[in-house]
């Protein structure tokens, strides 16, 4: 009985960290998105509420409650609001097989900063990547707009197709880490004296590829569209339920697959890594805090460098989106999955 | 736990045939993708060559026995026989689809592998006692029909046939494999020789498992009550496809059952007598009354098979070695004459007011003699007149059924033969005995009347002869029965 | 660590079963008659990984992993079949297929 | 009981979702307006009821890929997983299984169900 | 049972040259094909005359020319011919029939298309029913037996008169639906062989081995007599003959009645009788006294016809009422009369039937309202008919006098009652023969309609000939026609354990 307490409490405790993190970091990433836009556009972005614009994602958070409460004529209310929950709960879903550090002892108790250590983990977070689809799809067929009906099937298209492609993509460092766990796979890195990025730039690249598409963020964001779908799906949500939808896509999710990406390719929360010699890690001073700080590290790297592509690229077209999916993406995870079943023994010696 | 398994290399030569197949599909898959226009003479030689080694293979190794793959797969002489049979099948039915196909245009290139994935799905059926095996198998085969079935461009019926057919064929299997599941967790194999050679004193979800599992194939070999799909389908698919469906269809999902019941005998052997002999008397009863009010002659003949599902029950029925051999002489006889009877009509569709009503054949013998012979041939051996297989195939199903003593299905079976006189006497006495006109003139091309002709003139001859193919059988009924 | 009892699985295996026997004969449109069919075998791999559960062995789930892959076969197949009666003619009811019969 | 967690936190989304969604409707304005819940239709009025007739039957073929794409993944994972103990064998059966997998694909890319604009001609 | 191996495949060859018939046959021109029927038929009558002259009569009981060739070594099935006795008898009459119905149709009116089909049909009979008196594997018995049915049923359905579709349905489906209880006989008597030997077999010298409980043996003997009751026909069950024989071309009607009936009566004899002699025993009572129930009414259904080939084929009915008593006998006259009067019912029914078909052509009519007094103008033809029809009545000196005569014996060897009950048969059959007649030849209406008809002459002539010049052989010197099967019968009865 003491021991399920104890869990409940670890539980609720890693919950509410994991909560923080997305939500919290979540929303005010949407004014760390604006000022990275601004500057790289060389203007200053929000600068009016707060110090540098420092609390405009209150105000606009504070906008978004009070709208009206609106509901398009002759859609379907339920999946209207169902589609909303198919987005958010999956999305946050990914952070629970998430490690954010290795394992450490309180107060007597063994603590993995993870907090569900399954030995499937990687097919939880591609389960529950899928529900996505249903979210978007949902959205578009219920507000009964055309353009919210097509941009949700564009977007359904593309996720659909990347989704593959992601797939297959990540199969590589399973076969060289032997195992689904994510928490195992970094372990087996440091065991391993490698990151997986070094044998596997293929996979990360297409790794990367498919998680634009997926997110929807630029180049790949014609589900979004402005200047032809308004705002796509979600042109007929609004107030609060509108602002979830980019919270969803563009934070939640580009930090879960961040995290996913960061934990297969660079070894989670190990120190720089030099190929089958050892790590380096310049953090030293940092002590038992340093995995963690790694680990954030990376993914906030990783972050920015989505927001940097976003900012810079153009839009490509549909249906170039949908074929490179298809017709180059897909046939070279095929190569890669290949080439990393022949060179795998190399790794494990 | 299990104890980790050492791997082994599968011993290949025992496959050999099933790889041919298989690498005939891949080599007709890549032609279909790197021509962009079908040649369809190069298709179809293609699969006929790569079945023609196959079947070569088969023929020249006649011992080749043994099991492979870990138990998984297993070649005997029975799984030898109908291969072969099925192989033969595949090749007649080759001969008579591009001219048909052209005439309803629909011409797809598809047609040929799946066509050979279609096979393949049925070898394979043919010879595993592994339910994995079995299960995938089945859905091969199944799936590959109700593609075949619903290739015929612009024409409804093959689109409603095949959903039919889908929906409970994916019923048939999800109850085979529910049942395959009761029978998992008794035994915690999924062997069926290990699950029913090892049985506890507790029966109940042995005997659940098995229940489903035989009702799943009752569905697929259209057994009545669950027949409903099976017209419909037949009637659906495009002819070819439907006489592959009545003949090889019928092979592919009787073999699994053939297997299991020399493994019931010993411990369930009155209820299967009862349950299959209730069954099959079901069967052909209603098969053969329900064909004889048919006015289209291709749902007759759909009618008619599923009473040839009925007979052939009627051998498993009895389980015994005769049983067996009854079986699968009857299996392999109604094969032919199945097959036969749809490539008639398959060659009649071509006329372009043709619509398989009964009225259509009147007078066939003015028009087209020598196609109304060799249909008069496969009528009277589907009623099973003396000599032809249909005849020996009943006699020896009334010799199983003597054996056992199950009088009263014997009697049955002489009650629904007589009723089948009635539609396939009609059939006979429209071609040859009234008279009748076709304005357009049917050219049935040479290679297909010397087919037709073989293949009637192989039902006369394999009946007049039984010993042509009488050791085959007899041998994989006895090694069926008695292990090896 | 208290085991999920093997009675459990059973009951939700027959539950989705019955659903998706019902499913099929009760139902109308086609697409829902097709999910129904693959609840079925939903409800196969239900029984296999309880059968698993309770046996502790792993034959089950492979079982259930081909049936999981066909059953997609099959659905993609029942899917396209769908489609192209809905090209032929705009129905979508069972009721409306019945072209044959007898 | 790993999965615990993950139980409780879905719980706790669900219930934050729910309220996500809900906060317009208790906070918000109430104001009612005869137009205001007219679908977006540039201005234009409405020309069908419902807009999801436009619906594309192309993104069924999409599905259906990445239905059996998916599911082809499926084996590969346990595969992947134990790749290590299987050594020569299990790698030939992995080639031969993702050369059958090529093949789908290129039967998808030579039918055309990859290009984005779908032929009316191809999906029969 | 003796075997006597033959020293020269006769049997097979004489069941092979109407097949070589057939397909040289269909090679030909259509025009050629009666000449090619003919002279393939005459040849196989030309062989079984040296047959007949090469048969040991000092002992008919010995099955002689056998051959046997495996078919199926598993199942024993051997395709086994050979002719006792009665076989050979039943032998020659196929043949000389055979040819007497090919003879007859050259001339036919209603056969004048399709010529080629219909000569082929008639070979393929000839054959069959070769293979069916002489084949002693019962499997093989039973595929002949039912093959029969092929070439008849398009015979009737293609060339027949107005009712034939329906006759030739109603024939095929009868008998062939009889015949699958005969099957399920038969394999069970190899299964049963199995049992108490080891081995299956179909061959009649084992089956005769096997021994079966009371109840499964009258079963088995059952499903035997089922489908011989239909053929023969008996009774119940003889509504298919009239249609059929009524419709049917004349030559079909003549190997219809004079052949395929007897092997009803033939199958009888040799497997019920010969394979169930317990069962026999105990039943043949109630056999005898349905085979007379058959004879009176079938006359009385004959009386009542106006169709004169209807006529004709109820009498064959109540003829065959006459074999089934004087067979279930079992008393040495009985079955000798049976066995006489198959032979001779073979003739005079021929007779008859062509004498209805000669009318035809002439009248284009079967109605006995408009026949009277036809044959009046037609000297040879009434006398032929007169020869037939006394012979058929059984007056002394006619072919079915000593069938009748010697039933009568044989039943007062039982009871006076019986004796008397057949005595009531034969008068009854006397009486539909004398009326017959009278119309034919007493009656007159519209003379003048009748007075141009040309007499009976060429091929027609010579068919009728070749069985009425029979008749008066049979009836005046009877011990040729015993000789041929005094031993069968003596053994059969042993077998029973009937007096000899």
């Amino acid at each position: 009985m003491d021991s399920l307490l104890i869990n409940l409490a670890v539980i609720l405790i890693k919950i509410v960290v994991i909560l923080a993190i997305v939500l919290g970091v979540g929303a005010y990433l949407t004014l760390v998105e604006r000022k990275v836009a601004a500057h790289i556009q060389r203007r200053p972005g929000p600068m009016v509420v707060g110090w540098h614009g420092l609390l405009q994602p209150l105000a606009d958070g504070l906008k978004l409650i009070t709208k009206e409460d609106l509901f398009p004529r002759y859609g379907n209310k339920f999946l209207y609001n169902l589609a909303l929950i198919m987005a958010l709960v999956p999305a946050t879903l990914v952070f629970a097989v998430v490690p954010f550090g290795p394992e450490f002892e309180v107060f007597g108790i063994k603590i993995k900063p993870i907090l569900t250590d399954v030995n499937v983990g990687l097919l939880l977070v591609f389960a529950l990547g899928s529900m996505a689809v249903y979210g978007i799809a949902l959205a578009g067929w219920a507000s009964n707009s055309k353009y919210a009906l097509i941009g949700s099937m564009r977007k359904a298209g593309i996720v659909v197709s990347y989704e593959v492609v992601i797939t297959f993509a990540v199969l590589g460092p399973i076969i060289l880490a032997g195992s689904l766990s994510t928490y195992e796979i970094v372990q087996k890195q440091i065991e391993q004296k490698l990151w997986y990025v070094w044998l596997q730039p293929l996979a990360f690249v297409l790794y990367m590829f498919s998680m634009l598409a997926e997110t929807g963020r630029v180049p790949f964001d014609v589900q979004e569209a402005e200047a032809e779908l308004v705002t796509g799906f979600t042109v007929e949500y609004g107030g609060m339920k509108f602002g979830l939808f980019p919270l969803v896509e563009w934070y939640v999710e580009v930090l879960s697959l961040s995290a996913i990406a960061v934990v297969l390719f660079f070894g989670g929360w190990s120190p720089i890594n030099i190929p089958f010699v050892g790590f380096v890690d310049p953090l030293f001073f940092l002590g038992p805090l340093s995995p963690y700080v790694w680990f954030l590290l990376k993914v906030t790297l990783l972050f920015l460098f989505v927001l940097w592509l976003h900012w810079t690229l153009p839009r490509y077209r549909i249906d170039q989106i949908a074929e490179t999916a298809w017709k180059i993406m897909l046939p070279l995870t095929f190569v890669n999955l290949a080439a990393t079943a022949v060179f795998a023994p190399i790794v494990w010696r | 736990m299990r104890e980790q398994v050492q791997i082994e290399f599968p011993n290949l030569s025992l496959v050999v045939p099933e790889l041919i197949v298989l690498v005939t599909a891949f080599t007709l898959f890549t032609l279909h993708l790197i021509h962009k226009r079908v040649n369809h003479a190069l298709f179809t030689t293609v699969s006929i060559t790569g079945y023609l080694i196959s079947l070569l293979y088969i023929l020249l190794n006649p011992g080749l026995s043994g099991s492979t793959f870990y138990g998984l797969y297993i070649r005997d002489p029975v799984s030898s026989l109908l291969q072969a049979v099925a192989l033969v099948l595949t090749m007649l039915l080759l001969a008579f689809t591009y001219n048909y196909y052209k005439a309803k245009r629909s011409l797809y290139g598809e047609f040929y592998y799946i066509l050979a994935f279609c096979l393949l799905g049925g070898m394979f059926l043919t010879s595993s006692y592994n339910l994995i095996i079995l299960y995938v198998a089945l859905e091969v085969v199944s799936i590959s029909f109700y593609i075949m079935i619903s290739l015929l461009r612009g024409d409804f019926l093959s689109k409603e046939g095949a959903f039919k057919y889908l929906i409970l064929g994916g019923l048939s299997i999800a109850i085979a494999s529910y049942g395959a599941g009761f029978m998992y967790l008794y035994s915690g194999s999924l062997d069926l020789r290990y699950i029913l050679s090892h049985i506890g004193e507790d029966k109940r979800l042995l005997i659940l498992g098995l229940v489903f599992f035989l009702f799943g194939f009752a569905i697929k070999i259209g057994a009545v009550p669950f027949h409903f799909w099976l017209p419909d389908a037949y009637q659906g698919a495009p002819t070819p496809i439907t006489g592959y469906m009545a003949s090889f269809g019928k092979i592919a999902f009787f073999a699994p059952l053939l297997r299991i019941m020399p493994l019931v005998q010993s411990h369930f052997e009155n209820a299967w007598v009862y349950t299959i002999s209730i069954i099959a008397a079901l069967t052909m009863l209603y098969g053969n009354l329900v064909a004889l009010v048919q006015k289209d002659v291709k749902r007759m003949l759909a009618y008619s098979s599923i009473a040839h599902s009925g007979y052939i029950m009627s051998a498993i029925a009895v389980a015994k070695v005769i049983g067996l051999k009854a079986a699968l002489y009857f299996l392999v006889a109604y094969a032919f004459m199945g097959i036969g009877s749809f490539l008639v009509l398959t060659v009649l569709e071509r006329l372009p007011d043709w619509q398989n009503r009964l009225e259509d054949f009147s007078g066939m013998r003015f028009w087209n003699p020598s196609v109304a012979s060799y249909f008069a041939v496969f009528m009277f051996a589907l009623l099973g007149v003396p000599p032809t297989v249909g005849f020996v195939g009943k006699a020896l199903v009334f010799m199983s059924l003597s054996e056992k003593q199950l009088w009263w299905l014997a009697f049955v079976m002489i009650l629904s033969t007589a009723i089948s006189t009635g539609y396939y006497l009609r059939l006979v006495v429209l071609t040859f005995m009234k008279e009748g006109t076709q304005e357009s003139i049917l050219r049935p091309s040479l290679s297909e009347r010397f087919l037709l002709g073989l293949l009637s003139v192989l039902v006369v001859l394999l009946g007049a002869l039984p010993l042509l193919i009488w050791p085959y059988i007899s041998v994989a009924a006895e090694v069926l029965f008695k292990g090896w | 660590m208290k085991m999920i009892p093997l009675e459990a699985y059973l009951v939700v295996s027959v539950l989705l079963m019955g659903l998706g026997l019902l499913g099929m004969i009760a139902r109308r449109n086609l697409v829902t008659v097709l999910m129904s069919t693959e609840l079925a075998l939903n409800a196969v791999n239900i029984l296999f990984v309880g059968a698993d559960a309770h046996l502790k062995l792993v034959d089950g789930q492979i079982f259930a992993l081909f049936v999981i892959a066909l059953a997609a076969a099959e659905a993609a197949v029942g899917l396209g079949i769908i489609i192209a009666i809905f090209r032929l003619r705009k129905v979508d009811s069972t009721d409306e297929i019945t072209d044959m019969r007898g | 009981m790993e999965y615990l967690g993950l139980l409780v936190f879905f719980f706790i989304m669900l219930g934050l979702a729910l309220v996500l969604i809900s906060l317009n409707y208790l906070l918000g304005p109430k104001t009612p307006d005869p137009m205001e819940d007219y679908p977006y239709e540039c201005g234009v009025p409405l020309y069908d009821k419902s807009a999801q007739n436009t619906f594309h039957q192309g993104y069924y073929l999409l599905g259906l890929m990445l239905l059996l794409f998916d599911i082809e993944a499926a084996f590969l994972f346990p595969w992947a997983v134990v790749y290590k103990n299987l050594g020569f064998l299990g790698f030939t059966e992995m080639v031969i299984f993702i050369l059958i997998l090529t093949y789908g694909l290129l039967y998808a890319w030579r039918t055309g169900a990859l290009d984005w604009q779908f032929e009316e001609e191809r999906i029969d | 049972m003796e075997k006597v191996y033959a020293t020269f495949p006769y049997l097979s060859i004489s069941m092979l040259i109407p097949l070589i018939g057939a397909l040289v046959l269909l090679k030909l021109k259509e025009t050629y094909s009666k000449w090619i029927a003919l002279t393939f038929s005459a040849l196989t009558f030309g062989l079984s005359l040296i047959v007949l002259l090469n048969f040991d009569f000092s002992d008919t009981s010995r099955v002689q020319f056998y051959e046997e060739y495996n078919i199926l070594p598993e199942l024993n099935i051997k395709f086994s011919l050979g002719l006792d006795g009665l076989s050979l008898l039943m032998y020659m009459l196929t043949t000389l029939v055979s040819l007497t119905a090919i003879m007859w149709s050259i001339r036919d009116v209603q056969v004048q298309r399709r010529l080629k089909e219909y000569y082929l049909w008639f070979l393929l009979t000839e054959s069959f029913l070769v293979a069916v008196f002489s084949s002693w594997d019962l499997i093989v018995f039973y595929v002949f037996y039912e093959l029969v049915l092929v070439p008849m049923f398009f015979v009737i359905g293609i060339w027949g008169y107005k009712l034939r579709l329906y006759s030739a349905y109603k024939f095929f489906i009868y008998i062939f639906v009889s015949s699958l209880f005969l099957l399920l006989g038969i394999v069970s008597l190899a299964v049963e062989h199995k049992k108490q030997f080891g081995t299956y077999s179909f061959s009649y010298f084992d089956l005769m081995k096997n021994h079966y409980d009371l109840y499964f043996g009258i079963f088995l003997f059952l499903l035997f007599f089922i489908a011989f009751a239909v053929k023969t026909p008996i009774v119940p069950f003889h509504t298919w003959l009239p249609d059929a024989h009524g419709e049917a071309p004349t030559a079909g009607s003549v190997v219809l009645a004079a052949i395929l009936l007897k092997m009803g009566t033939y199958a009888l004899l040799r497997f019920n009788v010969g394979l169930f002699p317990e069962v026999t025993k105990l039943l043949s009572p109630y056999l005898v006294l349905w085979g007379i129930a058959t004879t009176v009414f079938a006359s009385w259904f004959t009386i009542s016809q106006n169709n004169i080939k209807r006529f004709v084929a109820y009498s064959s009915v109540s003829h065959m009422g006459f074999v089934v008593t004087g067979m279930f006998l079992l008393n040495l006259s009985g079955m000798k009369a049976s066995v006489t009067e198959m032979f001779a019912h073979g003739l005079t029914s021929s007779a008859l039937f062509m004498m209805a078909g000669f009318i035809y052509n002439r009248l284009h009519t079967f109605n006995m309202e408009y026949l009277k007094g036809s044959v009046k103008f037609m000297p040879l033809f009434a006398v032929l008919v007169v020869i037939t029809g006394f012979s058929s009545m059984g007056l002394p000196g006619g072919s079915s006098f000593w069938g009748k005569f010697l039933t009568i014996v044989g039943a007062r060897e039982w009871s006076t009652v019986w004796a008397l009950l057949v005595v009531t048969g034969a008068f009854f059959s006397a009486i539909y023969i004398l009326y017959m007649l009278k119309t034919l030849y007493l009656d007159t209406k519209e003379e003048s309609r009748l007075i141009h008809f040309t007499d009976i002459r060429g091929f027609k002539l010579a068919a009728f000939l070749s069985v009425v010049l029979l008749m008066p052989v049979v009836g005046l010197f009877p011990s040729l026609i015993f000789g041929f099967f005094d031993h069968v019968v003596k053994k059969i009865l042993l077998l029973v354990g009937g007096s000899p």
